[in-house]
Order: C-alpha cells, then structure tokens, then sequence
C-alpha cells in the first residue's frame, strides 16, 4: 500500500492531463495510489510553496514539477533525490532528451530531476499584417523596428505596438535581458560555471530595447508588461510581434474573443545585427524529494511521466512541447498540432539560462536590471555594471 | 432551608471549579501563551538562531556558525538599507496618512445620517477587502494603459499620463495611495468608537466658552480622541513596517529594486533565495525596529 | 449622547448628503469595479479608453468561476476555518482579557504588552518555522494548523477589545453573582459572558475578518485542494501566462460577499462593540 | 428691563410631540431663578434653548432686550454650568477656566489675574495645575462654576449642578453658590429638582410640569399657596399631605365619616375635591390657631434627631406629620392631629387648580 | 448569639496602609445595624469582608457564631444589595431574583412560589418579564432587594442602595425597607452616609471614621449623646455647631468677650476644647429650660419652606440655628439666640471625645 502525492502546480501544468497519465501508469499497480496536489498557480507561488514545504524537510510530497530554473538549486540545496541511484547513470537516462534539458537537469553529475515537458519563447507576430504589407520576417532586432514601423505607419495605428515582451520585474524579465546578449554570441557562465558575463554586451542589448522603446515599437511603459499581457494585448490585436511561451499559441488560436485567430506566425527571434537568434527555454522537470519515504516508487513514476509516449500523449492532448527532438515530427503530433513543425527549429536552438545554486539571486538581478532600464530608472551601463557585480558574487 | 453544613469543608470538586484568583489567573493566560510560544516565541527563537549561521540552502552548505558576521553584512548591505528607506518612508507617509483620511472618513460617517448603513458599510468595506487583492485592484486603478486614474487624466486632456509604476517617486505615491485607501478604514473605525465616546455635553460647553467648529476639533476632539489615536496608531505603525502584499502586487518592488520594502526583501531572501541565515538576520533587525518604533509609542502614552 | 463638531458644518442636507456620497464613493469604488470586471469579457480591459460599465454584461464569468475550481468548497472551507478561528480567538482571548483585567495579576501591563507584541513580527518571515512547527505537529493540510496561528494573529486585537469591555463591566454584578451562589468561574460564564456579548461580537468579526483574508499561511499550510480557502483558491484562476481579471473579479465578489454582507447585518455592533468597551491603550 | 425674556417659546423635537408648550416667563436683571419639575417635565430643555444649544420651534427668547433665537451659544455671552460638569479632562483647571477667555483673546495678564481671582473665591487656587480626573466631585464643580464665573457674563445658567454630589457636600455647595450671587449680583437661571435647593436658592420658583409652567412665584409663595395640586405635592420634604375628599356645605366628607370644616375662603366648591394638609401643620397639641382635630392611629414612626415623622391612619387616608425629636409613643397608638382650618389648602380634582375664594 | 461579629478585624490592601484597624462589633439577630460615616472611611470595606468580597487581613468574622474567614460569598448564607443594584442586565426580573434560587437547584414550583410572594411583597409582579433596563430607578432598587430577600439569607447586606435615587423616591424606598425589615425580622447591616437614612432606619448606629469605630449605640444616643465631635459634626442637618473654646471655672469662653456658662456635668475639664449645640436648640424665643443666651448679627437666612436656616455671626463664631418657618427678618440684623445648657456638648479639642462628668 503506497500512497504517492505529487505536487503539480497550477492550471499550466495541467493537473487533468498529469491525471490521466497517472491513470495510465496505475493501471497495473495494485496497492499504488497518486494524489495530485497542487498550490499557486504562478512559478512564483510554487516557489513559494514548495519553499516552504521543502524548507520544512516535510516528507508530504513525493514527486514535484519543477521549472527549468530550478533543478541545480533545489538539487544543491538538498531536497532533490538523485534520480541516478534508482534509475542508472546519469548519461544514459538523460541522452534521449533535447540538449538543453540534458544539461538543465544534471547538477554535479548526478540526474536532478527529468523532463516533463519543454517550452521556449517564440517570437508570434501578425502574418496577415505582414503579408498584406509585404514585409519580410525581421531578421534582426533593428530590422523589427523598422518592419514595425512601416506597418504602424501604413495602418495608420499609431496604437499599434510594433514588439511586446516581458518588461515586469517577473522571470519572464530574465529572457528579455538575455535575449539580445546571447544573440551577441555571449554567456553567462562557463561550464564550471563561473561568471563570465560581459557587461559591455549587456549594455548594448538592454540599449537595443531602449532604442526600440525610443522608436515607439515598443510601448514606453513595457516595464509594467507580465506575461499575460502580452497574450492580451496580442489576442486583441493590438501587436505586431510578440515574444512569449508557447502556451500563448492556443490562446491566440483557439480562446472565443481573440481578434487573431488564423493571423498568427512563428518565426525565429531576431538577433542583435552581426549576432545570431537565440531563445529562452522553458518547461518542467519531475523531481522526486529528497524527504520522500517512497522515493524508488516515486522514482520509477517520475521515469515513467518523462518517457516518450507521455511526451507525446502531453504535445497530443495538451499542445505542451515534447523534450524529445523526435517527437516534433511525429505524425500524431504533427497532425494534431501543425505548428510544432516551426516550433521545432526555436526549441532546438533555445538556450537555457544560467545554471546556479543561486540562481534566485541571478534572477532578480537580471529581472530587476532589465524593469530599471525600461522604466528608464536606469541606465543600461550603470543597469549592466550592477549585474556583473552581483553575478561575480555569487557566481563563483 | 438553605442550611449550609456546619463545618464549611468544600468537597474536591468544588475546589476544582473554585481555584484561587492566581491560580484561575494562570489557567486562564495558558492557552494564550501556550499558542504564542508555539506560533511566535518558538518561531523568533528560530529566527534569532539562524541568523547566527551561514546557512544558505542552495549552497549546499552545511549550517556554520559565524556569529554576529551576518549582522555585520546587514550594515553594509545596500538593498537592506535601501529596503529599510522605503519601508520608512511608506510608514512615514501611509500612517499619518491614514490617520488624516480615517479621522475624515471617522468625522463624516459619525454625522447623524438617517440612513448610516450604507456609509458605515462603506467604512468598513477596505477593510474587510484581502489585501493581497486590494494590491491587485489598485495595480489596475493605476495601470499605464488600462487604469482608471490615467483615463481620468486623459478625459481632463493630459497627453501623455504618467506611468505610475515605474517611477520610484510615482510608484511609492501610488502604494501610498492604495495602503491608506485600505488601512484608513480600521483606523475610521477605531476613531468612530472613541468619537462616539466624546461626551456631547463637552462640545456644548466649548459652545458656551465661544469656540468655533474649528477650535472645537482642535481643543476638544483631538485632545479627546488621543487614546483612540494612539492605539490606531501603534497597530497602524506595526502593518506599516510589515508591508509587503501591496507593493508587492503593484510594483513588485520595481523599478529595479527602488520600492521594495523590507518584507519583501526578507521574503526574497528566504524564499528565492534559500538564504535562511541572513534572512533571519533581516528579520531579527526589522523585529528590533518595530520594537524601538512600538516602545516609543508606548513611552509617550506613559507619559500622559 | 455624542458629539461631533461636524454636526453643526453639515447642517445644510446638501452638504451632509455629499459627504455621505464622499465616503461611500471612497468605500464602495474598487469592490464596485470588481464587481464591474465580473460583468466585462476580457478583450473589453484592454480597450482604450477604458470601459466603465459593462458593454455586454454576463454572467459568464461566475459560471466560470465556479465551473473552473471548486469555488464553493474554497468558500466552505473558508467558512470553517474563520468560524473556528474565530471561535479560537474568543475562547482564548477571553480568558486571557478576563485574567488580565478582573483577576488582580501582578504584572498585568507586562502580560498585556507581551500578547500586543507578538504582533510584531511579520508572518512573513515566520512562515517557514511555522510550517516546520505545524509538519511536527502532523498538523499540515488540516483546520487547525490555520485555526492555530489566526487564533495568534487575532490575540492582540481580541485581547485589547475584550479588556477595555470586561473593565466596563461593573464588579458589582459580578460580586452579586458570587453572593447569589456562583463560582468564580460561574459567575464569568453566566454573568460576565452574557454582558460582554456585544465586545465579544466585535472581537469576532475583527477576527473572522482578519482570518477569512488571511492568504500567505493559508497558501503555504494548507495547499491540498481539499483544504484550500477561498484568497488561495482565487489565485488559482491565474496561470503562469493568463490573468482571467474578469472570472477572477467574480471569484473575489463571491469572496467578498460573505463578509460584507456580514458587515452590513452588523455595522452597527462593530462600532457600538467598540464604543462600549472603548477600545483604549 | 429683564434679563431673560420667553414668549410663547415652544419646543418639539424634530416633528415629534411637543416638550414645551408657549411658556412666557421674564426673569429680571440679577434675579436668582430655579426651575424645578419632576424628571422630563423639560426644565434642560428650556435652559439650553436659552442658550442656544437647542433650536427653538416657537416664540422668541431674548436676553438683554434682543432677540437671540438666531445666534448661537458663544454670541449669547451666556454661561452654563452642566451637570456631569463637563470640564475638559484633557486641560490643567487653569486652562478649562481660561478657555473661554483665551478663545475670546484677553491678553495672558488679564486672563491669570481673572482666572486667580476665581480661583481664591472658589478656594481651588492650589490645584490649578491638576487635571479634572484629580478632583474630587465637589472640586470638580467648584471648578465647572469657575469657569462660568471667570467670563463674566451677563446670565448664568445651571443644569442641575449639584446633583451628582452627595449629601453633605451638596449643602455646602449650596451655600456657595447662594454667596455667590449675593456677591456677583449675577442673573442666574438654576435647574434642579431637589426643591430644597430651589427654596434656599430662589428669588423666584418657576414650577414646570409636562412642558408647562404651573406656577412662577417666590420660594415663599409657591411654598404656601401652591397654585396647583402637583405644585403642593412637589414641594416640601416629606410632602403636602393630598386627601380625596367629597366637599359640600363647606365640610370636607374624607371617608369613612371623617368630616373637615373648611374656612371661609374655601367654601363654595363643591364636590370631588383634594384637600391639602402640610406634615408640619399637624400638631399632637391643641394649639391657639388649630381649629380643627382628626382622629388616627399611628402607624410609622421615624425619628430623625431633630424631628420626628409619624405616619397616621386616619380613616382610608395615610397621613405624615413632623413632629418634635421629643415624640414618644409607639406605632398602633391612636392619636389625635390638630389642625388650622387656615392651613388647609383645596385644589380641584380634575384639573388640580388650587381652588380659593370662589 | 450574635447573628454576625467582628473580632478585631483589620484590612489593608496588599501591603499597603491599613485601611480597617481593627473592629470589634456584634450585630445581633433581627437586629438593623447601620454603617455611617464620610467617604473612604472603610463602611463598603467592612461589608463586603462581611460578604466575603474582600480578604480579611486579620481577625475573624463570625456568622451565626462560625468563623467566615475562609468561606467564598456563597457558603456564607448572606445577600447583598448594591449601590448601583447590580441587577443582570441580560436577564428579566424573574431570572434576576430566581438566579440565586436556581443556582441552588431549588425546584421549578418552589422558585415560582417564592419569586411570586417577594414580587408582590414589593408590588413589582407585573413586570417580572422586563429587564431591568426598563424600569426606573426606583423599580431596579426594587428588584435588587427582591433578589436578595427570595434567598431568605441569614443577613441581609445594603451597600448604600438608594443613594441613586432622587430625593422623594428614596423617602419612600427609605419607608419600604424599613417596613420589610419589620416584617421579615432579618438581620441587616446597612451601609450609607446619608444620615436621615442612619436615623429612621437602625436599630444601632456604627459611625466610623477613617477605620475606625467611633461610636456604635442607638440613633437617639448617636444624636443627643455623640461620643466623639466627629460624631457630633456628622448628625444632624444641619449639623451641630462646634465651636472652639477656652473652658475655665465652669466657663467657656468664645473668644470676642463671649462667654458661657457649663452645666454641672461639663465642668472639671479645663484648657482649649471644643463646645457643641445643635441648630434646633437655638430658639429666638426665650423657653423655659434655655438658661444662657447668645448675642449675635444675622448674617443668612435660607427659608425652606417648613422651617428657616439661620446663620449667625457670635463673635468669631458662626451659629446656625433652625427656626419655624414663619421667621422674618433681615440679614445684618442683631439677634438674641437662647439656648439651654443641658443641651451643650463638649468635646476635647485634640481626640475629640466628648466629655462628661470628670
Ligand atoms: N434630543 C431629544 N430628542 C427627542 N426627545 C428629547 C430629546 N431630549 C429630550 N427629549 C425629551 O424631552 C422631554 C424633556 O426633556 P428634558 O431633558 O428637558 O427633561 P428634564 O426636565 O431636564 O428632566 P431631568 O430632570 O430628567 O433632567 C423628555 O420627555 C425627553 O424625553
Ligand atoms: N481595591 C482597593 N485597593 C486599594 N484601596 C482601596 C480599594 N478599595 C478601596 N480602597 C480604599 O479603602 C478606603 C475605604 O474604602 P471604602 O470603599 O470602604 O470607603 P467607603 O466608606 O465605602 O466610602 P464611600 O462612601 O465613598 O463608598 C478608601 O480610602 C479607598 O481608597
Ligand atoms: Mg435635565
Ligand atoms: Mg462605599
């Protein structure tokens, strides 16, 4: 008689289907019980909770989703089972998966956590807009601008927002600093994983927003976007390009009061002129606690949520990402889903952020550089130099 | 009839239903202490401990002692001081602010109304609002885009209204806003009762000796409504250093770090960071300076 | 009687009906705006310029907010577990008020000033040793382990209201009692009880309020779906990527309903509450 | 020219039934007035209309020969000493009494040589700098009139100023406030319904009863020739003694056969009447003016030192008289009373007028 | 057997001066012992020790010949009636008098029975369904002892019971307690400072002062022998008048020339002592028994209707003295007071205990 609770987050992690699979994987076990819990529907509150809870060595949970930011801290802080004593060494068990997420839930050799699903910001924008004007894709951040202008002039809108992203003090902040400084062709840390930041970069792509900013593509009060505003304002049709997980795509799709519906495309993000396109990823992890009094049961359950078919079972019900490359071109999930055929080559190319024990520390210093500068509170030299700093202090 | 018996010998029951005033004393104050060693001494001590460790969980680090050095770091660390500000400045600004707005909000709804719920319902309404979404309600109010306060500058033909939540100085006005907007109303509903409690035959006599309204307030409400307005006061100034949900939800302590508070410091320390040591360091230093603000208080009223 | 230097400034009806206006505008506008979003779709927040009233109202949003989570088991656990707080608060808070103002304790401001103390220190960084203190206790997921710290987090208040109400009670009435036949005890059950019913009424909405908004312990302690109260569960209409403002709006005018109507059935006992004891230092 | 002039003033409040019912009354320059009346009869309700703090409904007041119904308390230059005091407790007693002159901005000199004066004529010099809880109650209303005096207006007004003290302590306030007029010569306007005070203390008794004044008369007048039933009920400690009697042929038919003769001046009613008889107007001895005699059984007996009260059985009829400390006798005892027909007082038993020569 | 006695009992509040220093009393069974004295001299102390309100900080107190020190309120078979009624103001009439039978666990019929006959005893039957906040001063005085008497206690204690009252409605409430104390036979003691009440009302006197028993007798020998001035100066309205003389030879000199002569049981004391004689044993008529006259100037004349107030100035003394209510004459006139001088008291000028015969 063993009784598992798993912690699933909130409606994004969609408990339903988790069910379901649970379902599936209880079928022939007897004597084997899931209990789905979950608590806080932002990445903010689950943190908060499992915080708590883990903070406490509370042996209630078993197994938990976890975002892609989290493994290496809560591997390094204890609360993470090695997933390697139960189910083999950590290259074998990891090598099926996309790159990024092999590298995301290893820490220190050992297998923190598996993939669940995967997500990456995309770059949506208004096909038929760009169409109807005959535009090309921007290949470049400063060819966006001038993309964006040129239809907001032709549409004679000047409401319309030529680029929306994530400019809150939220973790969608840290994509939005990131994005332009990797396209430089720059990193955050080494594989030891020093610092190795490069404020000068940093400088240019918080710069590059400003620029936008100053040019009126961008909003002048982006610093106060969330991620569903973005998705709010995109599905209402008042933006050209968008940069948001793949989540949004649904909601532009398919919710009753979107004005976009069959007017959306994905395409690869933009890159810094002379640099190249880079993306964020996202996606959840199952981990199994370190405080379980069942941790090679729920090891084998964590083994089964992060195989293939329910990779493909979660992209076919859900439209979530599959972790595995294959996945994207498998007819089920092609028919089902067309658009993972684009979605496809930004997940492949998309770029985890930085790996740290400390990483709630890298966080809030990139989130927090990146709302000063874009409520102009700050300088994006000044914003950079304050980043290294911090960085060099806790990325040691 | 009611013949007691001769001897007064009280049988053990009698006794038990019957202790002495002391020990009826101390039966009566367990429970109460017995929750608060459960729920806060035991939690501070923790607190008060930890911060006396480096013990950083996502470090991996084993606990380590280090004595005072975490208080040390705290005197240097600029996002506490710039945390502390703020959190000063708010309660500078939300507790007198509150206590004007409530002693208005008090006055008006003590007039004789005919019909008084729906003013007194509307007195006490913020109050019974959750906080974390009167955060919430005023982060819309005060949107860019969307907000009601920004439509209204726009109607009365501002071009470009400002944004209110990212600006430091604009930010803070609008969390200021929206703390008194929520706290002035148990502050009015403190004030009301010690109003009510003004003997009218005082205002009549002030009447007689030739005050005016104005004087009346002043000599006679003011003076009388002290003891109201310091308790408002002290709960009024303990939330105030406590603040957390409101900016929380509006500004998030942005733009960068310039309107955190320093719950909201501590909250990310322990919780984002997994710093449990020197996040019970900020705590022990904010518990220290509600004490310091609380006992100035209550070295005032002693001395009235 | 009472008196109010306004009284005679807000003769003219005019001026004391604009000033009722005043402070029913300041009270009512934000919970009147939610109650207006519960009415709106979504596409219609992010026009500009805003949209006062409702272009089509529905009621939609209510049918999603009880359709998308078991709102009304929030709301019945919400309800239990205010109601046992608040039953807690009272139980404790009156005995500790009852001890420190009748029973001729030795350092009585000292016990006093310990129980307003205690809420000094914000929850939020107590969050984690309670929950540590609760999982010991087995206590997590479960009524209690909110009733518990509500009961704390209400002492003070509690505590202050009934003080200054038992003070205001004469001791006659309650040496009367003695002399009738009671004990100590009986004549605090039977006599003291009863005539602090109205301090006792206000203590309890000040503590089914506070306990009934609570949202941090409530998240962190009891997260189960089973258990959650109604703060927590109307978080969980947002998502990672989605701020329903509209279902999430009708959640929170089914949220507030219960204590404003509370309110409204007993204002006047939470001022009177108040007055009579006088709330003092 | 009088001080304090009612016409016709009449009160309701907002809508309700009436309090007071046109009541005319003039009180003159330095005249000591006292309106008693039971509980409610609106005694503070007249008062504070006179000074302002009650809206007047009907009539007109005037004080001074103007008329004031328009202006409020501080343009009246009036002075009200209330009952529970009403001192500030916030302000030292030098201040309660300076308040008034300070609103009225004396310069600080006039205003310590006024308020010490009070204070040495109310004996309160030394506790000027306590606060008013620091009292006790016979302090606090030496204080409560300090500040009335300190003003110098041109009427006093007192809304029961004595009754919150005890016994003892009201006496003495009493007698100081009776020196005090005589010192100030002020015009006073005094409410109470302890009749001992408004004997002691008037120039002139105005009687209210339910709103309207039953009779307006030195303390003398109202005293022995009550102008109405309840005006002779009310006064005097113990009371007048009323008896339902059937009059004709000038004999009062008291019941069970006992008759009185009435005098001259108080025949020719006939039918229901009351009759009235003052406790201390019933002696034991004969007296030279006595004429007439009742026969009774002494039911009570209540030595009170000085007096004695005895309470008599006379046919249905319970009657009080005082009589010297030096009564023995013991209760069960028949007694004879002795009486003055001249001492009798007659009052109609419907509408309770005193009935005189008809 | 002494239904209630106090053997040298003492109280101080935890460790602070005493405030009873030590009483020794015996109230005996169906007696009317009534506690006197000025405020804060310790009577609603001693009877709540009594009641077993307060802790007895030394000697014993007995009831019904048992020492009570240890026993709560309840064991001790006693009522009380409060000051301020302390009637339960959540519940009705009924439930206030039948709380203390149903704490007994007395049958339903049998409190039925006794509630009914103690509220028609009072005449408040029909409104035992109010609360108390409806009824009027009076009516809750009422209530209060009703509540006491259904109990059928062994003693009965008043703690001042109706100094809420207004005058009259205590006169009566004076009456009624007397007449129930006649009726029932129990054994009362009754605190108050309202003399009149102490008069009419107990069999014996226990005047204190400052925790101490100053006199415990009959109310006559209270009045007319006062063991001590302070006794002396607390009866009587007005009380007597007490003035400082120098005694020599059987003289008592006034000071100013003024001069009197002592009567035989007064003389053989010698020095500064105080002389004593009541307002109503200064007659402006010479009597027979007055022997010695005093020359003086009218300086006061406070008519009450019944009687008239006089005062006096002789020499540097000031006399008040009662006289009939026909008196007319005017202030400043001179005045001849007559006085006999077996009603003198003389009390030593340092302890005040009166003195007789040496
Ligand atoms: N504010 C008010 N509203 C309505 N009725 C009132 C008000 N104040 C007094 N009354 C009524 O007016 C009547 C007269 O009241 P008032 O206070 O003048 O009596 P009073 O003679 O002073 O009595 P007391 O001796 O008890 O002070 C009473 O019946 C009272 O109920
Ligand atoms: N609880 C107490 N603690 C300390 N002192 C007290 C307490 N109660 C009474 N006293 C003091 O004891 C003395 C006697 O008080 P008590 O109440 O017996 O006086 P009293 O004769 O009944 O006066 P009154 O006529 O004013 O009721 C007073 O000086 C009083 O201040
Ligand atoms: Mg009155
Ligand atoms: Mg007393």
């Amino acid at each position: 008689e063993v009784r598992l609770r798993v912690f699933v987050g909130g409606s994004n992690q969609r408990p339903d289907l988790m069910r379901k699979l649970f379902d599936q994987y209880l079928a022939d076990k007897p004597g084997l019980t899931i209990d789905i819990e979950t608590g806080g529907a932002t990445s903010d509150l689950q943190r908060q909770y499992l915080s708590t809870v883990l903070n406490a060595r509370d042996n209630a949970l078993d197994a938990f989703l976890i975002d892609i930011v989290n493994p290496a801290q809560y591997f390094q802080a204890g609360w993470l089972e090695p997933l390697d004593a139960h189910l083999g060494p950590a290259d074998q068990l990891l090598a099926p998966y996309l790159a990024v997420y092999r590298e995301a839930n290893v820490v220190q050799g050992r297998v923190a956590a598996l993939p669940a699903f995967a997500d990456a910001l995309f770059m949506y924008y208004r096909r038929d807009l760009l169409d109807k004007h005959g535009l090309p894709q921007p290949r470049t951040w400063e060819e966006l601008g001038r993309v964006a202008r040129q239809v907001q002039q032709a549409e004679g809108n000047p409401k319309l927002q030529g680029l929306s992203l994530q400019g809150a003090p939220v973790e969608g902040a840290v994509c939005t600093f990131l994005l332009p400084y990797w396209s430089q062709g720059k990193a955050v840390q080494d594989p030891q994983g020093r610092s190795v930041f490069d404020a000068a970069a940093a400088a240019r792509g918080l710069q590059q927003w400003v620029t936008l900013m100053d040019q009126g593509v961008i909003k002048r009060n982006v610093a106060e976007v969330k991620t569903p505003d973005t998705v709010n304002e995109f599905k209402a049709g008042k933006v050209l390009f968008a940069l948001n997980w793949s989540w949004a795509w649904d909601r532009f799709e398919q919710d009753a009061d979107s004005q976009v519906r069959g007017k959306v495309g994905v395409m690869p993000l933009p890159a810094m002129t002379g640099g190249q396109s880079a993306t964020c990823t996202g996606g959840w992890q199952w981990a199994v606690s370190a405080f379980s009094r069942h941790k090679a049961e729920a090891a084998r359950l964590v083994q089964f949520l992060s195989t293939p078919e329910a990779s493909r079972f979660l992209a076919v019900r859900g439209a979530l990402l599959p972790t595995y490359a294959e996945l994207y071109t498998h007819p089920e999930v092609v028919a089902q889903v067309p658009w993972f055929a684009d979605a496809a080559a930004v997940v492949r190319h998309a770029r985890s952020r930085p790996v740290s024990a400390r990483y709630g520390e890298v966080s809030d210093a990139l989130r927090s550089a990146t709302n000063a500068v874009l409520a102009r509170s700050r300088q994006p030299a000044d914003a950079a130099a304050d980043v290294e700093s911090r960085l060099r202090r806790v990325m040691r | 009839m009611n013949q007691p018996p001769s001897k007064w010998q009280p049988s053990w029951r009698e006794r038990l239903l019957d202790p002495s005033d002391r020990t009826l004393a101390v039966l009566l104050l367990a429970p109460a202490f017995a929750l608060l060693a459960l729920i806060v001494a035991y939690p501070i001590l923790r607190l008060i401990w930890n911060s006396g460790f480096e013990l950083r969980l996502s470090g991996g680090s084993v606990a380590r002692f280090v004595g005072l050095q975490n208080y040390a770091d705290l005197l240097q660390d600029r996002e506490f001081w710039s945390a502390l500000g703020n959190t000063l400045l708010i309660t500078a600004i939300t507790v007198p602010g509150a206590l004007v707005v409530g002693m208005g909000l008090a006055l008006l709804a003590n007039l004789p109304f005919k019909r008084r719920w729906p003013v007194r319902l509307a007195l006490l309404l913020p109050w019974a609002l959750p906080l974390s979404f009167v955060g919430l309600i005023f982060a819309w109010f005060f949107h860019t885009d969307y907000g009601i306060v920004n439509d209204l500058l726009v109607r009365l033909g501002m071009k470009e209204p400002p944004m209110w939540l990212l600006d430091r100085g604009l930010g803070l006005a609008a969390i200021c806003i929206a703390i008194i907007w929520k706290t002035s109303s148990f502050m009015a509903l403190i004030l009301l009762a010690g109003l009510q409690m003004i003997p009218r035959s005082l205002y009549e006599a002030a009447e007689v000796d030739g005050a005016s309204r104005w004087q009346q307030f002043w000599q006679i409400t003011v003076p009388m409504l002290m003891p109201s307005i310091v308790v408002a006061l002290i709960f009024r100034t303990i939330t105030a250093l406590q603040t957390f949900d409101i900016p929380f939800t509006m500004t998030r302590g942005g733009p960068g770090h310039t309107t955190e508070t320093l719950a909201m410091l501590i909250h990310k320390t322990t919780i984002d960071y997994l710093d449990v040591g020197y996040g019970s360091t900020q705590a022990v230093a904010m518990f220290l300076i509600s004490l310091c603000v609380t006992a100035a208080y209550l070295r005032r009223i002693g001395k009235e | 009687m009472t008196g109010n230097s306004l009284d005679r400034w807000f003769e003219s009806p005019a001026l004391r009906r604009l000033a009722a206006a005043l402070v029913v505008i300041n009270g009512f506008f934000p919970a009147l705006w939610v109650l207006l979003t519960s009415l709106k779709s979504e596409a219609e927040l992010v026009q500009q310029p805003i949209s006062y009233l409702p272009q089509n109202p529905s009621l939609a949003n209510y049918a999603r907010a009880f359709a998308d989570q078991p709102l009304l088991s929030y709301l019945g656990n919400s309800f239990i577990v205010a109601g046992l707080a608040t039953l807690g608060s009272l139980l404790v808070a009156t005995g500790a008020a009852y001890a420190i103002a009748r029973l001729n304790l030795r350092h009585r401001q000292l016990v006093l000033t310990a129980i307003v103390a205690s809420s000094m220190f914000p929850l939020v960084t107590l969050l984690v040793p309670i929950f540590e203190t609760m999982r010991v206790l087995g206590l997590l997921n479960t009524y209690t382990a909110l009733v518990l710290p509500y009961v704390v987090l209400n002492l003070p208040v509690c505590t202050l209201v009934l003080v200054s109400f038992f003070q205001s009670i004469p001791r006659d009435l309650e040496n009367a009692a003695l002399i009738d036949g009671c004990t100590r005890i009986g004549a605090l059950v039977k006599v003291v009880l009863p005539l602090a019913a109205p301090g006792l009424f206000t203590a309890g909405i000040l503590a089914f309020v506070n306990a009934w908004d609570e949202f941090l312990l409530a998240l962190s302690l009891n997260a189960s779906a089973g258990m959650r109260t109604v703060p927590v569960g109307i978080t969980l209409y947002q998502g990672e990527f989605a701020f329903p403002w509209p279902i999430i709006s009708a959640a929170l005018v089914v949220a507030i309903v219960p204590v404003a109507v509370l309110i409204a059935l007993f204002q006047e006992r939470v001022v009177g509450g108040l007055t009579q004891g006088g709330l003092k230092g | 020219m009088a001080a304090i002039e009612l016409r016709q003033v009449r009160k309701s409040y907002d809508g309700r039934v009436p309090i007071i019912h046109g009541i005319d009354l003039e009180v003159r320059q330095g005249e000591f007035v006292v309106f008693v009346g039971p509980s409610g009869c609106g005694k503070s309700t007249l008062l504070r209309m006179i000074a302002g703090l009650e809206t007047i409904s009907g009539g007109e007041i005037l004080i001074d020969g103007e008329v004031v119904n328009e202006r409020p308390p501080r343009a009246r230059d009036i002075a009200m000493v209330f009952q529970d005091y009403a001192l500030y407790p916030h302000k030292t007693l030098f201040e309660n009494m300076a308040f008034g002159l300070r609103l009225r901005k004396t310069p600080e000199a006039e205003v310590q040589r006024r308020v010490g004066e009070v204070a040495a004529l109310l004996r309160i010099e030394h506790m000027l700098q306590r606060k008013p809880r620091e009292l006790s109650g016979g302090q606090r209303q030496r204080v409560a009139i300090g500040r009335a005096i300190v003003r110098q207006p041109k009427v006093f007004l007192f809304d029961e100023p004595l009754s919150n003290l005890d016994a003892q302590l009201r006496n003495e306030m009493r007698a100081e406030i009776k020196r005090l007029h005589q010192r100030l010569g002020a015009t006073i306007v005094y409410v109470t319904h302890d009749q001992t005070e408004a004997m002691t203390l008037a120039d002139r008794i105005c009687v209210l009863q339910g709103g309207h004044k039953m009779q307006f008369d030195t303390p003398e007048a109202v005293y022995n020739r009550p102008a109405a039933q309840f005006v002779a009920g009310f006064t005097g400690a113990p009371p007048m003694n009323l008896l339902r009697c059937t009059v004709q042929d000038g004999q009062a038919e008291l019941g069970q056969g006992v008759r009185l003769a009435l005098p001259a001046n108080l025949r020719g009613h006939s039918g229901t009447q009351v009759l009235g008889v003052r406790p201390e107007n019933l002696t034991l001895e004969p007296r030279p003016d006595a004429d007439l005699q009742l026969q009774g059984r002494l039911s009570l007996i209540e030595p009170l030192g000085a007096e004695t009260l005895l309470t008599v059985q006379v046919g249905e009829h319970e009657l009080v008289a005082r009589v010297g400390a030096d009564f023995h006798g013991q209760s069960g005892q028949a007694l004879t009373l002795h009486l003055a027909s001249a001492q009798l007082h007659l009052f109609d038993a419907n509408d309770g007028r005193a009935l005189r020569s008809a």
